[in-house]
């Protein structure tokens, strides 16, 4: 069983006040808190170590590019990657996408089409919404159901051999539905579509085998990962990653270059244009191991049964209403309460040192599917506790009693 | 009528009575649940300012020399201090609205809702106020 | 004057050795190293206010967007640029010369011209090409002299109303070449181009007014500056911001969001899609304090004192020919050792714990024209003395010797 | 013909003589200077390995159940290394190339230049020596 104390004492922020009182982070879904072992591992980078990558022969460009690398191996394990260049370092969840949403957009036609679902993130809508209007290539949506998962009856529906490429996300940021990513990948690859899984959400919170899953792209972001910001990974089948296109142009992504022809250089370094976030990088290194030490399966239990206390408590809440209700989920409840604006218990709750996030969460079609102006969002993580979650419930209470 | 500092003298000297966030926030949700409402016909998209969160519409109204602002909010707490907004610049006159400095923010503690990074609208409002107020000055 | 101890006493990294040896730092064209307040500036963040930005009502999300922005006015004012919204915050220079490539793609028509230059680092090479292989531009290349210094001569010739946009570096990262950009900006806009400025080597030695240099867009990396790796500005003018579309799709950089029709949001954020490197952005900030704090026309001033000395000094070593001896020159001296490869000076240097980059710099262009494989290069910073310079000709005579 | 455990362990005898980088880089070069020359012929862009930032030449010939490699750089340093490792390996037959565990590298020092992540070609280089002997192996 995890020390959940033992693994607060890692984040250094979890001991500040906000407002006068001690801070209850919730809002993990936007990001996560770090521990000291990834702040210490940027400073002492750039203390000793810091030196551009990959081109330098002297001592600490060598140390600086090992370490970088080091990384990428890290990487490969956690989501047992067959080939460490199969693992591609981006700026986040965010820029992974375009780059694949951009690559893609030369190998489509008019009348092919792609399909993503209405639970998606914006940055996984729009980059294909981009896409789709380059390629002439049409854009088809996964309905949700009221439960807030995906209506998998319409996915055969829309399924057809016009289907290039599917991307939807493992977990919702807004509902917290798990989605049954293996059945959806298995069901696109008989009509031989690509499968790209957003996997933002899910990547700290359940174990990720992608020699299992067999899903053809997946991505996520470090910061919400316990590691810095400004990282991402895109992880992409070898075969697949070397047909698509280069994303940018510049150093370290060319093998050749003159006026007159550019070659492009092999994987990774294909689609790692330019100084990478290096100190990211290294750093993200320690974000990982500090999962891997504790195990994710102990982590994905333990947040099961936070989701469960909390689900439980909050809608003891008179009036209060969880958008995202499915069987399957993730660590995050959504809800609003009847009258209240989100926005207004947002604002209360943090003057008690609960950090919540309110709004459309960067998912507009979910609160157009459920006519609401937004959403107020607990979203939980490793270091989270059931007081934490009696702190906050208090808080909402109150925030209600004021409001009404 | 008082002037703008006037004005905001009093408001300084009405929220410093208040020894916790809590009576003032729920002085303002009171100021919110107050607000004369805005003229239906006037929740036009073109009225509208859109913060990442909550909506605010703005109206504004020129008569003898002084502008009327009506507005509202979908969000309590943003009505309450479009309240207090309106109850400072409402029926002054122009060149009063686009010159005045809105120090009572500072001084009632409302600093963290009207930052400009802050995503409630209010200050794309206050904005959006003194752009009337110089259109009509001229 | 600049008291250089003093300065280089922010550096903990300069205590280091290197093979036993004082490490002798004169690879910052490649990156510079780190002052503490910067390192302190990110683990800070990390230990007290980390959250995301732009989209939380809670105080810490508050916290860490006021930060964030803070530093984009601290760029403001860095470069003299007229608003605040003409910061747009990137990974780097090679994604802000992308970010503007890829834009001008729907801009350009079979027929128009860019131009850029014999000098250019791949980042402000094969951006371009990838332009104008998709929106059937033409691109044209002025040469380069044999002092390493532009033809401006066949810029005219260059230039016609065909032209509609010209890239160029400001200073060379493989010569040390000071282009005189004011030249430039004028003769182009004189046939309406527009002109792009590479400052990648620049922003770090030399003042920038965008008033006065009256420059369409300006780039350059943070990491390159004192700052973190990750972060790197775009500057462009509001008006050709606007008409400019966006780059990545995703979270931020929206307004709606629906499938029937996405509709993107403001200046800056309309090219800031997704989560952006926010302890990197905030760290910056001290930075770029730093340089202001020394003024950076006395950094100017030094750098130039030290290149002349290391230039005549390392023209005393018997066969060493200098690339790149333009009269207006930048703090980098690229050379060759007749019948000495550059990696094996880089090599045994190394092993005396002085850091000079070897290869081609990313400018392959150049090695072409000068018909080298590469070349050993020296490029200096604020924090480097005259006795590190004695340090470095001393390793490179023995170098001689023990390869000859 | 020594064993290629043998004649590893001979060189890292050989460079377990110097005190200090100096002399066993000085070594390196002389090794390097010494390596019999590649076949111009064989310098063709197919047997060329592209380190970012020295170039290596590799051919192989089989024969009598021996593979003998000649391999060129551009570079001195480079060169050195490279007659360390013919040295180690040519003239040895396919299945021991393959299943050699090249530990000197470690031992005298040079896993720096032999790391995966740098730049000089040399990594490549042992895989491409890999490659030939799985080849004429099969
Ligand atoms: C002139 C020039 N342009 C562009 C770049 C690319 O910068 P970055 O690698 O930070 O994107 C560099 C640095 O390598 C440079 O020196
Ligand atoms: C499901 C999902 N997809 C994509 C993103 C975008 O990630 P980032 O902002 O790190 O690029 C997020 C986070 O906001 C997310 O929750």
């Amino acid at each position: 069983m995890l020390d959940i104390n033992k693994i607060r004492a890692q984040f250094p922020i979890l001991n500040r006040k906000v407002n006068g009182k001690d801070l209850v982070y919730f809002d993990n879904g936007a990001t996560t808190q770090k521990p000291q072992s990834v702040i210490d591992a940027e400073a002492t980078y750039y203390a000793n170590e810091n030196s551009n990558v990959h081109r330098g022969v002297h001592f600490l460009s060598g140390l600086a590019t090992d370490k970088f690398e080091e990384t990428r191996n890290t990487v490969q394990a956690f989501i047992g990657a067959k080939h460490n260049h199969e693992i591609i370092f981006t700026k986040g969840t965010t820029d992974s996408i375009n780059l694949v949403a951009n690559g893609f957009r030369t190998l489509l036609n008019k009348g092919d089409e792609i399909i993503i679902s209405e639970m998606e993130h914006h940055s996984n809508i729009v980059p294909w919404q981009m896409c789709c209007e380059i390629s002439g290539a049409t854009l088809k949506v996964i309905p949700l159901l009221d439960n807030g998962s995906l209506d998998m009856h319409e996915f055969d529906n829309l399924l057809s051999k016009n289907t290039k490429l599917v991307s939807v996300s493992h977990i919702s940021n807004a509902l917290g539905t798990v989605n049954d990513i293996e059945t959806i990948i298995a069901k696109a690859h008989n009509f031989n579509a690509k499968v790209m899984i957003d996997g933002a959400q899910a990547a700290s919170h359940v174990a990720l085998d992608m020699q299992k899953l067999d899903a053809d792209f997946y991505c996520f972001s470090a910061h919400k990962l316990f590691g810095p910001t400004g990282v991402g990974v895109l992880y992409g089948k070898e075969e697949i990653l070397n047909v698509l296109p280069p994303y940018q142009g510049g150093g370290e992504m060319i093998k050749e270059v003159s006026f007159a022809k550019t070659t492009y250089a092999c994987l990774p370094h294909k689609f790692e244009a330019g100084t990478p976030n290096i100190s990211g990088v290294i750093a993200f290194k320690q974000a990982i191991d500090f999962i891997t030490d504790l195990e994710i399966a102990e982590i994905t239990k333990y947040e099961e049964e936070l989701l469960k206390y909390a689900t439980a408590e909050v809608l003891k809440i008179e009036g209060l209403k969880i958008y995202g209700t499915a069987a399957h989920k993730s660590g995050i409840i959504s809800f609003n309460i009847e009258g209240l604006h989100p926005y207004d218990i947002g604002v209360i709750v943090d003057k008690m040192g609960v950090a919540i996030r309110t709004g459309h969460h960067c998912t507009q079609p979910i609160m157009d599917r459920f006519n609401i102006p937004g959403t107020a969002r607990i979203s939980l993580s490793v270091y989270n506790t059931k007081q934490e979650i009696d702190v906050c419930v208090k808080a909402i209470k109150k925030a209600k009693l004021m409001l009404s | 009528m008082s002037t703008i500092k006037e004005i905001q003298t009093e408001i300084t000297e009405d929220f410093a009575i208040f020894d916790d966030w809590m009576q003032k926030y729920e002085y303002l949700i009171d100021l919110g649940k107050e607000l004369s409402p805005i003229d239906e016909q006037y929740k036009t998209e073109d009225n509208l300012i859109k913060g990442c969160q909550s909506r605010v519409w703005l109206h504004a109204e020129y008569t003898k020399g002084k502008i009327i602002y009506t507005a509202d909010s979908d969000a309590i707490m943003t009505r309450g201090i479009i309240a207090v907004l309106i109850n400072v610049l409402s029926g002054q006159s122009p060149s009063e609205i686009a010159n005045a400095k809105l120090d009572f923010i500072n001084k009632i503690g409302l600093k963290e809702q009207l930052s400009p990074t802050r995503a409630n609208g209010l200050v794309s409002m206050i904005k959006q106020m003194k752009i009337y107020a110089l259109a009509f000055n001229n």
